[in-house]
């Protein structure tokens, strides 16, 4: 049944590529994302019981991921139609196509049971993706897929080379195919260490790449920067969850060999360095998409500490996951907006948007206090709890960076995002036709209303399943009982 | 409790109707928060009384602390405050902001903020806490950037959303390490907690976040910009109320630790004195009339820390009469201070609105034609000097008995420093208060903006005469309020202490009422014998025979401040600019002087700005060379591997 | 806790000196002046016909004021009356005692005085805005040195209450000599600064630049000028109380104590008319450093009763 | 041929590339390397998988023919014949190059090989074939020589794929496999975009986003 989830998108990217009316075409973006999301939740009521011999299967880790995904993809393509419209010059049949196609890859990837599908998705992706980035077809788009192509391509081989390490890790403890997840964590202890070990660091660096974790995270910025800001959303939402899957998969590998010293330290590492990074670039940034980006280099960040700091904060990371994408949609769908309406994504001359475009600006600066850890929406519970984890697991130092590093960011991200909300728009700035309408607002209210009430209220059936991903991933039977185990 | 619940249920959806109401959408909206502050007082009044706390926990409970929201008297006590002034101030921006654009939506998230700060007080779980918190903080910034076409505005309001984060981060941090005390977090610590590095980590957090919200200084950078370009009665909101909430984070604090060090209430001790008398010291230099005020509220949150710090040194020491005292008098201080800085702010709004203007040095003379508004301000400014018989006289009266009570406790007469903060800000306070009255209202217009003026209509009127009213009571019947504070003390002894002595056997309340009923009548019939009769004449002022007295010959506050600000310019670095006086006819000249806030303009500032600029340096790293970036991968990958290997 | 009518006769004859007795001290002061002028001077008296006067004749009042200009006369001798309800005269307790009196005591002062700025500043005039900012920034030194010799007594006593504090030292003798003389030597600044006597202030001189407290109440005339110069009065004898008590020896006999007392206040009205004939006013720069002297000696009492 | 003897070629393949400034000369190495990597499995033995033979003659044919034609067809179009002004010089190459060698031995040195498995020094080499990939795509400035630098790259990652491909064919020949169609597809596409776009393939253009 699970491949059902892979062919009806490439199905529809098919029927896409092949449909020559534009509105028909942009209509079938939400109808295929609300069919992938109603599968998928028919599907996942089994996530309890993928034979261990499968190759593809939707487990609770997958499933956690793929949900996300799905809903994130749901949100942007209820956005898409509207946007699309708005851009009439513009062809989009390849657009619809990648955007499909990427939804497909996506689901491969979460039902993959080996990391050579994983891979192969991963590397697919990519290769989808860029058709997006290239959308608005000029210099500064083309150098931009130019880099993410470039350092994407280098990031999968090394992956690639990482995953050959493990399998020949495994090949080394007398393990041979089919090298299912599952058989890795169960034959974890005869792998060779150092060979692990490696291959570890490889598939780190590799989908570290795709994920944009620092120094890795350099495409980033030139990509959601250039690209529209639907795109945007599914890459710092959808491609990042991707690889972040990727690598945790390896990582619970790593756990189950009880390896995961070494690689938590080097996962905390990562983290700090990546908000450190990004704290650097955001302060005084005047492109606000640039912002996003770099916030989302902040965010990838928290996901891998919340994974260094293990214990709890693991939890929260997957959490987190849910929350960032989430948020990130709102932020890079109203972003969007506001770069329609002024036709500008620069300081000195996008200000003021809370006039002309309310509803936008009202959700970009909700949103962007959100993402900062306002309560309660959703990436304040994560943001809180992995830091309370890190201070009260021993890793004081770690928390103590991690809360300094989210003060400076609000700080240097509050400068910028209230200069674009508030005050007067400048009167040279031409004013461009759009208009905020019920089309281009309410997939965003839905997602910042998701954000919410994933803050007060996690459904039980979603819980465990969390559950369970948190135990796959840290090897742990059960997870740690937890002050924010109820939210109000 | 359901009336408590009802309270912040009307409070929070005070604003709807207006959305769908053509007109009176501001009528409706303030007498919904005069229905949820009748409500929500009469809850507190009861738990006040002695009644029962009310709890709201969750039915399944599997949170294991006793509930979510508790109206136990810490929290009914601040609920008083948080209600009176969320309703005057409702009321007052009928007149004061009226139907302006952005009017709807400001009334909206005036009313959530009234709803989260009375959520907050009760809050009795980390996270329910953190939600009214930051509710509070993102509702009073929406407030704050009411007018954010001014670019002071959205100064003010980007310095006050980073600092109150800055703070929310430290109370991410302080209820982490709390966490680890057990889920039951909001509640009574082990002993010897608060002496192990946990209990030193968390003081110092809950230091720093409740310290930002409060205005300690030197954590106060927020608070002026912010009072001074928030709408009237919001900056009463805030400075009435919100600080407050960081006494309120303290004082839970406080009520869980059973034995604290000695150098937490010392700390805080020198934390209130250097508050205090800075605050009111920056007071002094300031020409903005709502800045001014603002400074104050630092200056009274200097005032309360003093007697927190008392109170905690008591609990310390083992000596219940002086943390009976220091407790009562900071508590009592919160909430006469929420009142007559409430008023003030109101009243001040009143002269905003009406002259346009709030700088000192333009108006002047507006008692002849605001003469209500000028009562109200001279009763406010009566009241934080802490002159007999108001309210303000009351609380430090007790600070004072403390403190005193402390001088006999130890060969180190450690209180003494409390005694002379607690004199000089005295002082200083009366002075700056004589300049702000003065220059505003008595005298002649300085200015036509002063001149062309009327008193504000009566909904802005009637809720500076309850907060005169509420002021008044306190004052003249401190006894009413005593069993009230002395249930509130109790929650923060210590529980090894028996029982805290009863304020009525540790001062005279009666006698002080008594004396100050007779200091009124007495004044009051004097002043009969005085009042103008028909032989008297009324002519200009004298002025020592000069013939054209002009209003611009006036003493400004500037000048009147001037000896203070000079003998103090040592901490206050004031900035003058002067023209020199040249030849035997000079022309024209000019005077100016600023006292610049020593922590944002001297210090944060420019420490930001050059932490921009350091940062900015950094960003060669990513320059856009793709080879760079490949680098960066090559680079990373090798460290990892060389890691592995050694 | 002593109260209201514990010893009725007592509280009887406090209230009619506090109310009797203050227009004289300022008539003494002159004719002491004058003498050691080589003048007669005006009577004793003087000051009783005056208010007398005054009070009869009709006032100016300047079209600038508001309520708020005779809030100052009115708050000086209300405030006023009340403070001498919570001095003892002499070895006889207050009427009114009980503990942190002194805070009030302290504070009814700061309020006289905050209601005569306001009642300056609501002329308008230049020369009375600068008399009340004199006065705002003097008042801001003399405070500290009152408080350090009741923080220094309180000490010493263990009491927060003027008649128990005042009334010990001479019961407690020779112990208390040192800080004792110099809570008397900062209370003896404070008292010439707070009542406006030369070497701080002059308030015989006819140059209004000069002038702190004069200067402040220039437009007041008729009653309210009566209460302005009462109330001045009164505070030479609360205030000089309180100088008198803490030297005062105690006898056994009430009507000797009083005796004592009233010759006392004689005394120090004279050795006030002898400092003012001897000295002249100080800069108005230097006034900060006298009161600084002031506060010092406040203070250095108290540090040599920790020891 | 021995193995070995072939690793030996292949290493020295690499030191040729670093050393060269010609674009041309430097595709010339790239088919050169190519086709040594495709004969390595006949001479460790593997030619009697047909599969195996397969994916070496795919790996040929794209590396030593599609990929070479690609750059040379750009290559006529921008008319630039010479890596000028190089990121880091051909000197400093040679030695960088040495050194990620010496660096690879040391680390191959910690991952032990299954005993008996020949031929030794695959690890090494594949690891310094990486390193010299790497290498050529920071230190050079021209999008070519750039795909060049991936090649070579690749190139490690195939070398290392050897290793396994025998006992886990599947996993190896479709992440190989998939690695070449990507590199056509980056590099052909992409660069001929970019030819179109910037009428040069100096990435010193392709540096306009940054902060």
């Amino acid at each position: 049944m699970a491949w059902i989830l892979i062919a009806l998108p490439l199905a529809a990217a098919a029927t896409a590529f092949l449909v020559s009316s534009p509105p028909v075409r942009a209509r079938l973006l939400p109808a295929t994302g609300i069919l992938h999301l109603l599968l998928l939740l028919v599907i996942l009521r089994g996530w309890r019981t993928v034979p261990s011999g499968a190759w593809l299967g939707l487990d609770a880790l997958g499933g956690w991921v793929l949900l996300v995904i799905s809903v994130l993809f749901c949100i942007c393509a209820f956005y898409a139609p509207s946007y699309l419209a708005l851009r009439p010059e513009r062809d989009h049949r390849i657009f619809s196509v990648s955007l499909l196609g990427f939804l497909g890859l996506a689901s491969l990837l979460a039902e993959a049971r080996h990391p050579g599908v994983a891979w192969v998705a991963m590397e697919t992706t990519t290769l989808v993706t860029a058709p997006l980035v290239y959308f608005n077809r000029n210099r500064r788009s083309l150098e931009a897929t130019w880099k993410y192509l470039v350092l994407g391509s280098v990031g999968i081989a090394l992956a690639l080379l990482g995953t050959l390490f493990i399998a020949y890790a495994a090949h080394m403890g007398g393990v041979e195919e089919p090298l299912q997840y599952n058989r890795l964590m169960q034959e974890a202890g005869r792998l060779s260490r150092p060979w692990l070990r490696a291959g570890f660091v490889l598939t780190l660096v590799g989908y570290g790449t795709k994920m944009g974790l620092a120094p890795l995270h350099t495409w980033k910025p030139d990509a959601y920067g250039e690209t529209p800001g639907i795109v945007g959303a599914l890459l710092a939402g959808g491609v990042t969850s991707c690889a972040f899957l990727a690598l945790i998969r390896i990582y619970a590998v790593m756990a189950a060999a009880g390896e995961d010293r070494f690689a938590r330290e080097i996962l905390v590492g990562f983290g700090l360095l990546s908000m450190a990074w990004a704290l650097v670039f955001m302060v005084g940034q005047v492109d606000f998409k640039r912002l996003l980006a770099y916030s989302s280099v902040e965010h990838m960040g928290i996901l891998v500490l919340g994974i260094g700091i293990g214990g709890a904060a693991t939890r929260f990371a997957l959490f987190h996951l849910a929350a960032n994408a989430l948020v990130k949609s709102v932020l890079f769908l109203s972003a969007g907006n506001i770069h329609r309406s002024y036709a500008s994504k620069q300081l000195p001359h996008v200000t003021g948007a809370i006039r002309r475009t309310p509803v936008s600006a009202g959700l970009f600066l909700l949103g962007f206090l959100a993402i900062t850890g306002l309560p309660p929406f959703a990436p304040f519970i994560s943001e809180f709890n992995i830091a309370a984890t890190a201070l009260t697991t021993g890793h004081v130092l770690a928390g103590a960076a991690f809360l300094l590093l989210l003060a400076g960011i609000f700080l240097g991200m509050s400068d910028t995002v209230l200069q674009v909300v508030f005050g007067t728009p400048s009167p040279q700035r031409v004013r461009t036709p759009y208009k905020d309408t019920a089309a281009t607002t309410a997939p965003l209210i839905v997602a910042l209303g998701l954000a919410l009430v994933l803050g007060l209220w996690l459904p039980g059936p979603l819980r465990a399943m969390l559950d369970s991903a948190t135990a796959t991933v840290d090897g742990t039977a059960a997870p740690t009982v937890h002050l924010a185990e109820v939210r109000p | 409790m359901s009336l408590y619940l009802l309270a912040v249920l009307l409070a929070a959806v005070s604003g709807l109707p207006g959305l769908f109401l053509r007109r009176r959408g501001g009528g409706v909206a303030a007498g919904l928060m005069g229905l949820a502050a009748v409500l929500g007082i009469a809850a507190a009044l009861r738990v006040l009384a002695g009644g029962a706390a009310g709890r709201l926990g969750l039915p399944a409970a599997p949170l294991g602390s006793p509930g979510l929201l508790v109206l136990d008297p810490i929290a009914a006590w601040f609920l008083l405050p948080v209600l009176l002034l969320s309703a005057c101030g409702a009321m007052f921006g009928l007149g004061y902001w009226g139907e302006r654009p952005g009017a709807r939506l400001l009334r909206l998230v005036y009313g959530a903020l009234a709803a989260f700060l009375a959520l907050l007080v009760a809050a009795a779980h980390p996270l329910v806490f953190l939600l009214g918190w930051e509710g509070m903080a993102i509702a009073a910034f929406l407030l704050v950037m009411a007018e954010d076409r001014k670019a002071e505005t959205r100064r003010a309001g980007w310095i006050y959303l980073v600092a109150t984060h800055t703070g929310t981060l430290c109370l991410f941090a302080a209820f982490g390490v709390l966490s680890a005390q057990g889920a039951g977090a909001f509640a009574a610590l082990p002993r010897g907690f608060a002496a192990s590095g946990s209990g030193t980590a968390v003081f110092v957090l809950c230091l720093l976040a409740f310290g930002f919200k409060a205005g300690v200084m030197p954590l106060h950078v927020w608070l002026p910009p912010a009072h001074a370009a928030a709408p009237s009665h919001v900056s009463a909101l805030m400075s009435g109320v919100l600080i407050k909430m960081g006494i309120l984070g303290l004082v839970r604090l406080l009520s869980w630790i059973p034995d604290p060090p000695l150098w937490w209430g010392a700390l805080l001790l020198g934390l209130g004195a250097l508050s205090g008398v800075l605050g009111v010291a920056f007071a002094l230099g300031q020409h903005d009339l709502k800045r001014l005020l603002a400074y104050h509220s630092i200056e009274n949150i200097g005032i309360i820390l003093l007697g927190l710090g008392l109170g905690t040194m008591g609990k310390s020491l083992g000596h219940p009469i002086l943390q009976a005292l220091g407790f009562a008098g900071a508590l009592l201080h919160v909430l006469n201070h929420s009142l007559f800085k409430g008023l003030l702010f109101l009243s001040a709004g009143s002269v905003a609105h009406a002259t346009g203007t709030r700088d000192l040095d333009r108006l002047g003379g507006l008692g002849h034609r605001m003469p209500w508004t000028s009562a109200a301000f001279l009763a406010g400014a009566w009241a934080i000097c802490g002159l007999p018989p108001l309210n303000g006289f009351v609380s430090e009266w007790f600070l004072y008995l403390g403190s005193f009570r402390a001088l006999a406790l130890s060969r180190w007469p450690w209180s003494v420093g409390v005694l002379a903060a607690l004199a000089l800000i005295g002082a200083l306070a009366l002075a700056c208060f004589a300049k702000a009255f003065g220059a505003v209202f008595l005298g002649m217009a300085r200015t036509r903006a002063a001149e062309d003026i009327h008193e504000s209509p009566r909904s802005m009127l009637v809720p500076m005469g309850v907060l005169v009213l509420a002021c008044a009571l306190i004052g003249l019947a401190p006894a009413l309020v005593a069993p009230a504070l002395d249930r509130v003390v109790a929650a923060l002894g210590s529980p090894a202490v028996a029982g805290l002595p009863a304020l009525s056997g540790l001062a005279s309340l009666p006698l002080l009422s008594a004396l100050a009923l007779g200091l009124l009548g007495l004044a009051l019939l004097l002043g009969l014998w005085l009042r103008p009769r028909r032989r008297d004449a009324a002519l200009p002022t004298w002025d020592c025979g000069y013939a054209v007295p002009s209003a611009r010959m006036q003493y400004t506050a500037s000048s009147f401040a001037d000896g203070p600000v000079t003998g103090l310019r040592w901490a206050l670095l004031p900035r003058i600019h002067e023209a020199r006086v040249r030849g035997l006819f000079p022309g024209a000249t000019r005077y100016e002087s600023h006292v610049p806030d020593p922590v944002l303009d001297r210090a944060a500032d420019p420490a930001l700005r050059l932490s921009a600029r350091g940062l900015s340096l950094l960003r060669f790293v990513q320059g856009g060379h793709l080879p760079v970036y490949l680098l960066y991968v090559l680079l990373t990958l090798l460290t990892l591997l060389v890691w592995m290997v050694v | 806790m002593p109260g209201f009518l514990v010893f009725p006769s007592h509280v009887a004859l406090h209230l009619l000196v506090a109310l009797l007795l203050p227009p004289l001290i300022p008539g003494l002061i002159a004719k002491v002046k004058a003498r050691m002028a080589g003048r007669t001077g005006p009577p004793v008296l003087q000051l009783y016909y005056d208010l007398a006067r005054l009070a009869r004749k009709e006032a100016v009042f300047s079209r600038t004021t508001t309520w708020v200009f005779l809030a100052g006369p009115v708050g000086a001798v209300a405030a006023g009356l009340v403070a001498s309800l919570l001095v003892p005269f002499g070895h006889t307790p207050a009427p009114v005692a009980f503990e942190g009196d002194v805070i009030l005591f302290a504070y009814l002062f700061g309020l006289a005085r905050f209601l005569t700025i306001l009642s300056a500043l609501d002329t308008g005039s230049s020369f009375e805005g600068m008399g009340a900012a004199r006065e705002a920034a003097f008042s801001a030194l003399a405070e500290p040195a009152l408080f350090l010799g009741f923080a220094a007594l309180a000490k010493a006593t263990a009491s927060l209450s003027l008649t128990p504090m005042l009334l010990a030292q001479g019961a407690a003798g020779v112990r208390l000599t040192g800080p004792l003389i110099l809570v008397l030597a900062g209370w003896a600044i404070v008292y010439l600064a707070e009542n406006s006597r030369i070497p701080v202030d002059d308030p015989n001189t006819h140059l209004e630049l000069t002038m702190i407290h004069e200067v402040m109440v220039l437009d007041h005339s008729g009653r309210p000028f009566a209460l302005v110069l009462y109330g001045a009065s009164l505070k030479l004898v609360v205030l000089g109380a309180l100088l008198v008590d803490l030297v005062l020896p105690a006898t056994s006999r009430p009507w000797l104590d009083w005796l004592l007392f009233l010759g006392c206040l004689g005394l120090l009205s004279g050795a006030v008319g002898l400092v003012e004939s001897a000295t002249a006013r100080f800069r108005m720069t230097k006034v900060p450093q006298f009161l600084v002297a002031g506060v010092l000696a406040s203070g250095f009492a108290f540090l040599l009763l920790l020891v | 041929m021995s193995p070995d003897f072939l690793i030996a070629l292949i290493m020295l393949t690499n030191f040729t590339l670093v050393a060269t400034s010609r674009i041309n000369k430097a595709i010339q190495v790239a088919v050169v390397q190519g086709v040594l990597l495709g004969l390595m499995p006949i001479a460790m033995g593997l030619g009697r998988h047909p599969h195996i033979l397969f994916m070496v003659a795919a790996a040929i044919a794209v590396k030593g023919w599609f990929i070479p034609f690609l750059l040379r067809r750009a290559l006529r179009h921008v008319q630039i014949h010479r890596e000028v002004d190089p990121y880091i010089g051909y000197t400093a190459s040679l030695l960088l190059c040495a050194a990620g060698t010496g660096l690879s031995l040391v680390l191959a040195h910690s991952l032990p090989l299954k005993v008996g498995t020949t031929p030794t020094f695959l690890v090494p080499a594949a690891l310094a074939t990486l390193f010299t990939g790497f290498l050529v795509l920071v230190s050079r400035r021209k999008a070519l020589t750039q795909v060049v630098g991936y090649l070579v790259l690749e190139n490690g990652i195939y070398l290392f794929g050897l290793l396994l491909v025998e006992d886990m064919p599947v996993l190896v020949e479709t992440g190989i496999l998939l690695d070449l169609f990507v590199g056509v597809f980056v590099m052909g596409i992409v660069i001929n975009h970019i030819r179109t776009a910037f009428e040069s393939t100096d990435t010193r253009h392709l540096s306009e986003l940054k902060d």
